[in-house]
Formats: C-alpha cells, structure tokens, sequence
C-alpha cells in the first residue's frame, strides 16, 4: 500500500489542522436533515479536503459513496449511481455520505447535465451530500455554488507538514535528520499529499535519511538551477552563453521569464539598461502571445532570445556585485488571489445585471463612486 | 468589492426614467419612438451616441410602454461586451424567441447593449441571427459609435443619434435629485456638476450621489473634490514617481493597479495618456512621451501582457525623465 | 394578435434594376451577357469588382430574364459570408439540384456572394461540388477581389470585372432616388455622398435613406451625420491647428470628434488621410506626414486605442510642421 | 427541355503527360523512378517541389505504367479537396486495401496529394495506417515542402525533389497549348505567361484557358487581365513618377489600379516588388525600398487599408529618391 | 503473384536502447531509477525535458528491464496519435489500471507520452485514478514541461528532468548507425547531422537513413538535401554578401534557394537566424537582429510573401552593415 493510502486519516484526531473548516462541517453534519443544503469543500490540492469526509466516515461507520473526475458523470450515470443508491440502506454501516469530487473536473461534453441532475438530487437526498473543487468559481460551477455553503480549506502551515511527516517516519521506523523534513515541507508549499509521496519516494525501504537523499527528488538542482541562469543572463555579455543559460532549467520559459523580469532592476542600476532591457521583455512577450495565439512555437527561440540576450546586453558593464535574486513577486500576487478574482467577477456581474450595463462599465463609471458612497462597505480595500 | 448590490442603491438606477413623457431632451428622438410606439409597430432599432445620453434608458421605456407590466417575460436584455462569443447571445436569443410573446404585441424585443464591442463576424452572424427571428422579434441595438456596426446591420435598423446633453437639460435632471433627495446645491456646484459630467447623466447622478454622502449641502468644492477622490490618482502617483526616477516605486503601483485590483491595461494606459498630457514638462518631452504611449498601447493591443509592456513604459519614462 | 407588422423597405432593393436595361454602366460586362442569354446557355460565371457596383443585381437580373416570373423556384442564392461551412453549402446546393428545373431551361442557376470571403478549403469543397452538379446547375460566383479565388474555380467559370461607377453615373443614381423619394439636396450634399460612397452605390443609398430619416432637405452635413463620417472641413481645421504648433487646439478637436461625435478611429485617419493629401505644404512634408498616417491606420486597424494613437499622429504632425 | 450544355474541359487536364517519356524535364527523378518501375517494385515516394511541376502528373503516370489500362481499380488517388480526416482516410484506405490488387503487382497504390496540409497529428496517424498497410500497399505523397512533413513518414519513403521548370520548358508547353487550340499570342503574352506562372505550368495552362474565354489572340494585357494582376508597365510608371518628385500624379496612378480596376493591394505590391529591382537607382536606396516593401506586404497582408498602406509606400520612395 | 516486399526497418526504432546500461547520457536521473529498479518499486514519475532526450526510451527500457520479455502484457503505452481524451482516461486507461499484474512484480505501467498535450480536462480525469490504483499500477508521465501537468498530478509524482544532450553523446550514437549499417560519413556530415537534429537522437536517426538511402557515403549536402534545409554556408554567404553592400547578389541567392531548389522560406529564415548568431559584428546590434527575424519569420507564417518578406530582411541586414 502507499503510504498516502497507509496514512490517510481514519479519524479526526489524525487529521491535521484545518481548524475552522472542520468547525463548519461538524456543525453541518451533525444537525444534518433532508432538505438542507450541502456543503462544497474548496482549496488547493492536497490539503485534506477528500481526507476529512473519509475520516468521518471511517469514525463514524459511515459508507462513503464517491464520484470523482475519473468517472462518467454526466446525468444518467448521476442518477444511477447516487439514486439508486440513496433508496437503499447500508447493510454494514450507520449511514452514508455522498462525495461529489473534484467537481470543476466536469467535462461539458462528456458530462452533459451534471450540474443540473445534482441539484435535483440535492432537493430530494436523504443523505449529507459533499461537494469537493480547487476551484470554486469556475463558472460553470456557477448554479452549485449558489446552492452550497461554501467550506475552505487553506494551505497547511510548513509546521504541520513536517510534523505529520514525522509521524508517518516515527511509525515506519525511519530515523531522519531535522533538515530533511523541513526541506521536503518547504517544497510542496502547503501539499501535505505531495510531501508524503515525496518522503515514501525518499524513506521506503530505508533505515535513516539525511539530506543527501534528497537528490533523487531532485530538489537542490531545481531550486540552483534558476538562480545559477540568472547569474549568467545578468553577468554575462555573451550572447551565446545567455541563449545556453535556459537550456537545461526545470522551469518553462514563461516562469523564466517572471523571474528575470523581476530582477533586471535588481540587478541593474543605470536607467538606460533598465529601460533597455525591459525593450528586450516588452518584445519577448509580444513573440510570446504570438506564439499563444497562433500556436506559433516556431516563434520560441525568439522569445527565449529576446528575454536571455537581450536582457544580458542590455548592460553596459557587468555589475561586480553580489545580487540577492528574487523569486517573481507577479507570480506570488496572482497564485494568491486566483480565488478572490473570480468571486469579484461574480459580484461585478451581479452589479452590471442592476446597473444594465457591462461588467468593464460598473469598474470604470461606477466603482470609484460607490466606493465614496458606500465607504465601509469597501473597507478592506 | 465585498457586498451584494441589493444592499446599494445608485441613484442613476434610482432616477432612471421608466415612462417615455419623463425622458429628458433627445426630442427628435423620442418623437419618432412614439410615431413606432402608437402603432405598436417597430423596425429593428440602432440607437447610437455618447454615454449617459438615454439609450438605454429610452430602450427600456420602450419595452415598458409596449408590454405594459408584463413587460420583463417580453424582453431579453443582453450586453455584448460581457457576452463574448455569438454563439452564447445566439443561444440566448433562440431560447428567448422560442416562446410566443405575452399580451397583444406580435413581437418579442431583445436589446443589445455596447454592440459595438462585438467583432465583425460577431456581427455579421448577428444580422443573421436577426434574419432568421425577423417574423417574431425585435432588435434595438445600442452603441457608442454607430460606424462600429457593420453595414448589413446598419441598413436593416431605423438608426437614431443621441446627442450630448445641452446644459438646459441636464440641469433639469438635477433638480429632480436634488428635490427627490433632499438636498441643497449652489449655483455653482451645479455648474461644477456639468463641468465634470460633459453631458453625461450617468456621471452627474454618481457624482452627486458621492457628494451627499458627505454632507447635504453640495458646492462646488464638493463636487470637485468628490470627482478627485474618485478619480484614479494611483495613475499619478505613479507617473510622479517614474518622472523622479524612482522606477521600482513606480512598478509597485502598477502591480497593485493591475494585480490586485484587476485593471484592464487598456483602462490605465488610457489615464496614462491623459495624465501625461498634463504634465508639467516641456512640450518636445511630452510628444516623446505621447509617442511612446502610443507605441505600447500598440503593444498591448497586440495582446501584449499589459503588466511587462506598461512597466517597459514606465522606465521608459523614467529614462526620458532624467534625459535632460 | 395584432396585424402583421409593416414591412421595413430598404431602399437599396428598391432602387436595384429588375432588368437588363436599367443597369448603370458596365457595358462590357452586360453585352457579353446578353449574348449568352440570347443562346440560353450560361457558362458558369464569376464576377469581380468592388462593392456597389451591380454584381449581384447583374446576377438577379439575368435569373429573371432566363426563368421569367417563375425566377425563384430555380435560383438558389447563397451568401457565403452567412453560410460558412461547406457542409452546409454543399448541403444545400444539394437539396436544390435534386428537382428539375421548371419551364425549359436545362439547369438552374446557383447565386454565390462573397465567395472570396470563403477559405482556400471550402472553395476547393466548392470547386468538387461545382463539378459534381456541372450538369444540372451553374453558379455565379461574386466576389470583390478575384485573386482570392483559387485558380482551380477561376479556370472553370467566365470571368467578368466590374469597374468602380464614374460619377456621372453615380449621380444619376442619387437623382433617381431623390425623385422617387421626393427629397431635396444640395451641391456639397451630392458632393458628401460621393466622397463617402466610393463609388458603392448600395452605400449612396443606404445614405440617402438614413439621411431622408432625419430630414428631406439633405446637405452636406447631415450626410456626414447620419454616415458618423469627419468632416473634411473639421478634419482641416484639426490639421491645420496641428501645423501652425497648437498641438493642444488640435487635440480638443480630435477629442470632440472621438468622444462627443463619437466617430470611429479608423474613419478618422481616412478622412486625416484625405485631407493631407490636399494641404498646402511642400511636397517633402506631405510625403512625410502620409508615411506617419500609414504607420498610423495600421496601428488602428490592429486595433490600438483610436484617441491614444491619434493624438500620437496629430504630436508628429506639430514635429514635422516644425522641422524646418 | 433543351440539348444537354456541352460538356467543360479543363486545359490543365487535357494536356497532362500520361506517359513517362512526354514528362517536361525533372530528370534526375524520372530516372530514378524508371529504375522501380524496370523492377516492378516501388518503395514508398515523397514528391516534393513547388506547384506545377509535374508531381501528380508523374505519380499518375507511374499508376498508369504499373497497372496499365486497369490501372484505375488499382489505384486511390486522394486530394485536399477530399475529406481527409484521417478517419476517412483510413477507413478509404482499409476499404481500398482490403481487396487483390489485379493484375501482376503485388501491391496497390495510393496517391495522396497536398500532404502537407495535413496536420501533424493526422500526419501521425497516416504513418500507422502506412505501417498496418505495408505490405498490400505503396504510398506516393504529394507535397510542396517536404519539411512539413513529419520525420516519421519521411524516413519511411524514399524522397524525390522536383525543381521548377526552366523557362524553355515552359515555352514549350505553352506552345503546346496553342497550337493545339488554335491560337495566337505574343512575344509579350508569352513572358506575361511566365511571369505571373513562375514556373507552375498548371497556372499556365489555366491562365491561358481563361484568356482564351476572351479572344484568341492573346496578348501580356489580357493575361494580366485575366489574371488580375497589376501590370508590370503601369507599376513601373507608376514607381518612377513617384521617384520623380511627382507624387501626386504617382496616386492618381494607385487610386486607378485600387479603386477603378479592382485590383487587390497585395498582387499590387508583389508587382512593385518585382519592378523595384529593376529600377534605375543607387544599390542602396534600393535596399531601403525593399526594406519597406516587405513592411508594407505584411500591413496589407494583416488588413491595413490597401489605399492607406500603398500610398505611404510611394512616399517612402518620392522620400528616398530625393534623399541624395 | 510476385514476391512479397521487404519489410522496412526504422533505424530510430532499431537503434533504440533496450537495456539501461545503452542509455546514452542523462546520468543523473539514470542512477535514480536504477535505485528503484532494485527495489523493484517505483513512485509514478514525470520525466520532463526536451524533445529527443531519451524520455520515452528509458520509460520503455523501464518496462522492459522490470517485466522481463513479456513485458508488453503489463505495459499500457499511448502518445499523442492515440485518442487521449477524457473518454479515453475514464475508460480504457482505468480499465487497465484496475486489473491485477502478469508476473512477480506488484504492479502493472502505464506509459502516458506527451501528457502535456492532453487537455486539463482529461488531466483532471486522470489524477484520481493515479491515486486508486496507486498500489497495483504505475504511471510514467512523459511531457516537455512539467508545469503543463496540473499541480494535483505533479504532486502524486516524482519529478525527474532530462536534459538536452552533449554533442559527444550524439556523435556516439551517429557512430553506432554508422557502423552498424556500413556507412561512411564525413566530419561536416556529421555536423550537418548534428546542425539539423538539435540534439534529438530521433532526428539523426531519420536523417542518416534518409540520407543513405542515396548514398552510402554521407557528407553535409546530402543531409541538408534529404532534409530539405537550407545549407548554412550558402546562407552564410549570402547573409554576408547583404552586409558588405553587394544585395543583389544576395537576393540571387535567395531567388535560388526558394525558387529553383524550392525551399520553404520558413526553413531559410530558420537559417539564417543560426547564422546571424555567428556575424561578426558588434554584440549589441545581435540583440536587432534577433528581433528582426523573429518580426519576419512571424510575417512569413502569417502568410507574408516568403520572397517579399526575405528580399525585405535581406535589405535590413544591409542597411544595419552600413549604419555603422
């Protein structure tokens, strides 16, 4: 068995942290009674939200019947499976809970129906039914979400992976250093699933780790690698080793190019080399939405021209000095607010729908105003 | 943004006209609507002029007058520059037009705001689309710029042209808030009023709604520096800060413009245009500047990543700065 | 349910000639068609020219004049630019070909608009279909440009070219409609048609209807109007102020025609274009400044932000003019 | 109902080689295929080389030596105006392959022209179906470069280059053509001919059908004429006013070819291109005027407007030749 | 009936590695997946890099060397000319991931090439099953870039990125074929092999065979023959004679490769931007020239005139020589 298998969490207690959602779905479940509505679980992946209804269950005696992406769902197939099977009572168990996984997993076209036929199913279950998405406000997500509460999970802390993982060492056997854990944490950011295929990657079949075993995750290269090529681009005045600097990093182009754009002025201090070199960008990304639009890839040498040596001869002189490089602060911002954009898409279309007029309308011509009129409505901008 | 829009009242919603004697001005307009309007009979309409002129207030008093109450389960409201993709208004409209109209009116009536955002070939399958639902709908259109919409289209509607409001009218509209609210207003807040709105009612009812949220009695100091606040000072700020040179403050504020608070590039290179116009530098430094502008809002209409091409702009500018 | 609602004449239709007689101009075109009418057999045929110039009135015409009143029942017209998709066409052409033709022709006639505006694909889907109905059917394909046509379709059909109209003849046009409409118009309203209309005189008519719409006396004016065109007049004064250095003058007027006229970016640069042509400046400048308006109506029509990109110009302008 | 209308013969058909020895030139490949068809046994061929150069007329020929007069049953010929999802071609082929082939060849044949408008990923699966059918089947594709197509299939086929045909050559067959319908043309039809065909004798054959429509006597102004391109006469006028300072006259001369004649901007800019290496000026100011061409092409090509575009082009060259 | 024909070898697949200890290069991630291989347990892996780096071969020498010679019976193996869709995942691929393994080893593998070209649909439907399945069946992704793969996948794997390959492993692998088949090659064929295929073992493979399949001697024309690439000292030459002033020699040049010896212009333009990397000129004015090719390699697969647009380049490499 995997270890993810082995180790998921078979009661509350094992489950790791996730406080206030788990709050939300006690209340929920415990006061449960037809007719109510169900719960959608979102956030990223692999912070315990399919964990927690499992864990219930398993407490509690409860069967879990489940319908995740790798299975036809669309409304016949709905109706067969969850119908048939919210007529019937367990034979073994107290009761059954019905997850609905990875729902912005629906495919329009192979999964005709769905939303609808599951509403309809909502209405008439006698048993809890859980929604589970990373991405709540997928708009075809739309009719769901607002017959749902909505439950989210947040990304774990570095502390409670690396305590989880000390566990499952802990009951393996396996000695390891501090370091170890840590870096294997650090790197998945918050998934603890993906840190505990990590460490089985790392720790099967061994008696003690340290942090040399990490290289067969390939964790130290990865993370030498970008800064290694933007040392070369920034300190370089070759053409030729600028172009060879992305050749072999575990970064696709449109990373790279992020992280050079955020340290050209970290880099250089002159005007006109910052000036030149954001030429070079501005030229690189317009190849790179060619290359988009037109599903141009004949295009990517250019792009990935213009972003290395471009950038690199932008200088007039090497700088001798020692440049903290910094990870692409535009990056951070958008993975941040990926789930806030598209709930304010949401409430700005319910404001054109009352203002009758278009969503880019009610930003430009309204917002500034109802943001004088209804000041603390807006408060936390 | 944190709240529902039932929990506002804006009062352009709130003082928007709903019967056809009530709208102001656009006489030769409302004259021909009412000819169509007594015979309860109309061509397919394309209403075209300036923001906050009154067409789609106009459209909606029409569909009010022809159905009476019921007027909603015959009118289907849809506006271009959200529903991207013909197919999706196709769509709609099919669904719409299936059902055969409520009351005495022959026909069904679909408005079409802000067509003039729908491309060519949108357009060009719209005109199908108003074809193929001749025998049972109604269309009026409404744009900004009538020569956005293809001719096809164009001669198959009876075209009306909204003007600009002349000063007459728009102080009439807002004597009807002041009145209607409650207030109090100068004579020169309200030639602050029309100086700010340029003939838009749209912008004269935000702005005084915004000023009585501070105080009942409205001025011109008021009034202006309501339009300030609301004003995008950021764009400023930030062209302030890359013409003294600081380039990293100023790339700061672009992120927060377009990251957080999620501005279309076009919008801000837009005010980036109009502040640099405003600029105090010499006249031969402000067209470098307005050329440059102008070579990246190239750019970005190309499909260029507004944040990478503004902040190139931005350094730009900063370069063009210290040159001296 | 009221009575059927009126139907909307557009004047186009009404003023297309019904017979061979009454086409205006194109006299090389229509002798070689009346001598294959007299045989009663018809190559397949392909027409090219710009738009308004009678293609597919020619085309009309010489259906009624093979099948006579019973025209309809074997003609089948086809707009390619509606029925994308060859499937569709095919489908069709099918459908159509499958019953004989009534009264003594031997094949019927398949009208095909704007077959340039169909891909290399579908016209070689065409061109198979073409083939396969040889027997029972011809086509006359229209089109404005016939080297958009692939070889293999040209290769099978008489090609026939229409030349844009004199305006000796597009006058008569106008005069026709002005009598059969009983309007007035001026000189320079004659004048306004004839410089927007190019020659089109499905455009002259289209503008004469909108125009008859506001009123019946028509002048120069409110052809501009109703077409949301520049005028010239005003386009010259901009220019001229842009000139003389009052670049900011001639930015006010380029904001009111943008903003409160609301006309288009790219009517705007045609009409700038126009007028550059006739400014009284050396000829080393004018050369200049019309390689500055191509940079320019190409950056519009990509679709870069009319106001931006036109002040850009105007700032050049001022430059050029400067430059001694 | 009338006598059946005569039946329409295509030129380009009826003077197609249909034996190996009347092939025009390509003789380093017709060697090599003579050396198969000695053995009786073909590997899989990629014909590449520009239009017009005999590729399906030599795989014709091949089928037509191999199977001799059945040689139709034993053959699947497929082009790009056929459906070619892979799906039909596989499943054509599967039909195609699953009976004998008659006669003494072990092996039956497909020809699938213009393989290189395939897409990669139908080109992926034609590899497989060339693999599941290997050895009841040979292949011959057709196509213009051979490095678009995949590696795969071309490592699977032995390779042959088909180069454009030398002027003689093309002579020759236009000779052909008009003694054998009868006509006449001249010296300067004749380098009209070439000059538009650039060594693709089906356009020739194609071209000359088409002038022939119009008289038998054909002369460089009817082939240019036919083929709607710009005359290399008035092109060269038209450049040389511009060179001279008359600039003015220069667009009278565009405004003619565009707007009177019809022409597309593009086949007007490939014959400025073609002039404009033989102007009369400095080696380096022609660099620059081919510099700009190439812009100009690409504007146009995009969708900028011909007359805009064009008329900047000739004031970038009144602008060169006076620059010393 | 004759004899039945030869089979045909691929050399790439013949020359493909079989055994772990063949595999050429990509030590670091060779050592891992020994270790796993003595294990006997594998993680589900994403093996990540460029083309031609050996991916999908060391994902079958997996298979091969953990099943033994039966290997195929556990071994589920699609790429891109299989159906992927997410059809394809629910069924077929959950089918075979859900029975039990032939054999000693506990689980069964399923190789998925190019998963970065499956829709993030089809991914979604992939990752649950990944997990279910986890303790009987294996997945070996295979893609370009791993950030294509969806988060929730990447994290179910262990990452292992391939990099592109020394030459001296290439010229290894050419020596394998070189030997094994009889060949001769000289060094610049060798180069030419190398200059083409880029690092992709895939590559050098159909070219040497395409290339004897002409001659056992095998030298740098006839590579870029087979390949249909234009030759880089030709280009080389030309680009040079452009940048010392003599352009028309260099437009001969051109005219030749794509007219007579009908290259395509993008091959041409491919390169010539290898060779500009190597001008001797000044490094800065490279960064130019880098965009200027990209600008035109863009036009020319936009549908720009491939003679035009490279004539236009030509043009602009000469205009930069002088500038200076």
């Amino acid at each position: 068995m995997t270890w993810i298998r082995k180790y998921a969490p078979k009661s509350l207690k094992e489950y790791v942290n996730q406080k206030e959602a788990v709050a939300k779905f006690l209340a929920w479940i415990k006061n449960w009674k037809p007719g109510k509505k169900p719960l959608l679980f979102y956030g990223p992946p692999g912070v315990g939200k399919t964990a927690l209804v499992y864990a219930y269950a398993h407490e509690n005696n409860l069967a879990v019947i489940e319908l995740n992406a790798s299975d036809t769902r669309n409304y016949s197939t709905i109706r067969k499976v969850i119908g048939s099977s919210m007529k019937g009572a367990t034979l073994f168990k107290k009761g059954k809970i019905f997850l609905i996984d990875e729902i912005d997993g629906l495919a329009p076209r192979y999964d005709a129906g769905a939303v609808n036929e599951l509403l309809k199913i909502v209405k008439e279950s006698r048993y809890p039914i859980v929604f589970i998405a990373n991405d709540p406000y997928s708009p075809k997500l739309r009719h769901l979400r607002e017959n749902c509460e909505l439950v989210a999970f947040k990304k774990l802390s570095v502390y409670d992976v690396e305590r989880r993982l000390k566990q499952i060492l802990d009951a393996e056997g396996i000695k390891a250093d501090k370091q170890v854990l840590r870096a294997i944490a650090n790197r998945n950011a918050g998934d603890l699933r993906g840190a505990i295929n990590d460490l089985e990657v790392v720790a099967r079949g061994k008696k003690e780790i340290t942090v040399k075993d990490l290289d067969v995750l390939g964790y130290r290269e990865r993370e030498e690698n970008i800064f290694n090529t933007l040392k070369i681009i920034f300190k370089t005045k070759s053409p030729i080793a600028a172009k060879l600097s992305i050749m072999n990093i575990d970064k696709d182009p449109d990373e790279v190019f992020w992280w050079i754009e955020e340290n050209v002025s970290n880099e250089y201090e002159k005007l006109e080399e910052i000036a030149k070199a954001y030429d070079a960008l501005s030229i690189a990304d317009i190849f790179r939405r060619r290359i988009m639009k037109r599903q141009n890839w004949r295009l990517m040498v250019y792009y990935t021209d213009m972003m290395t040596i471009g950038v690199a001869l932008a200088k007039k002189e090497m700088y001798r000095k020692f440049t903290r490089y910094k990870p692409p602060s535009v990056l951070r911002t958008l993975g941040m607010l990926k789930y806030t954009r598209e709930k304010e898409k949401q409430e700005l279309k319910d404001l054109a729908e009352y203002l009758r007029c278009s969503t880019k309308k009610v930003k430009t011509e309204f917002l500034p105003f109802l943001k004088l009129i209804y000041k603390d409505r807006f408060k936390d901008k | 943004m944190a709240a529902k829009p039932k929990e506002f009242v804006v009062w352009a919603e709130k003082y928007r006209p709903t019967k056809i004697k009530d709208i102001i001005d656009q006489e030769h307009v409302v004259n021909r609507v009412k000819a169509f309007l007594k015979d309860r009979n109309l061509p397919h309409m394309l209403f075209a002029g300036p923001p906050g002129t009154g067409k789609t207030t106009l459209a909606l008093v029409i569909a009010r007058e022809l159905y009476g109450p019921q007027w909603r389960s015959n009118v289907l409201s849809l506006n271009a520059s959200d529903e991207r993709g013909i197919d999706v208004i196709r769509g709609k409209i099919k669904d719409f037009a299936r059902t055969k109209p409520i009351g005495d009116v022959p026909f069904k009536l679909i408005i079409l705001d802000e067509a003039d955002a729908m491309t060519a070939e949108a357009q060009q399958a719209l005109r199908r689309t108003m074809e193929d639902f001749a025998a049972i709908t109604r269309f009026i259109l409404i744009c900004n710029y009538s020569s956005k919409i293809i001719e096809p289209i164009q001669s198959r509607c009876a075209v009306f042209r909204f003007k600009a409001l002349p000063e007459k009218f728009q102080k009439e509209f807002i004597n009807r808030i002041v009145k209607g609210e409650g207030l109090e207003i100068t004579e020169d807040g309200i030639k602050a009023l029309l100086d700010i709105a340029e003939g838009d009612l749209r912008k004269v009812a935000n702005l005084l709604q915004a000023a009585a949220a501070m105080t009942k009695k409205i001025d011109a100091n008021i009034v202006y520096d309501v339009a300030s606040q609301a004003k995008p000072k950021e764009v400023e700020e930030m062209l302030n800060l890359a013409m003294k040179g600081n380039f990293l403050k100023a790339r700061e504020k672009l992120h927060k413009m377009l990251l957080i608070e999620g501005l279309a590039g076009q919008d801000v290179i837009k005010q980036i245009y109009k502040q640099s116009l405003k600029l105090d530098i010499p006249e031969d430094k402000k067209v470098e500047l307005i050329h440059l502008i102008g070579e990246y809002d190239f750019r970005i209409s190309e499909g260029g990543d507004a944040l990478i091409q503004l902040t190139s702009l931005l350094a730009h500018f900063a370069l063009i700065a210290k040159k001296k």
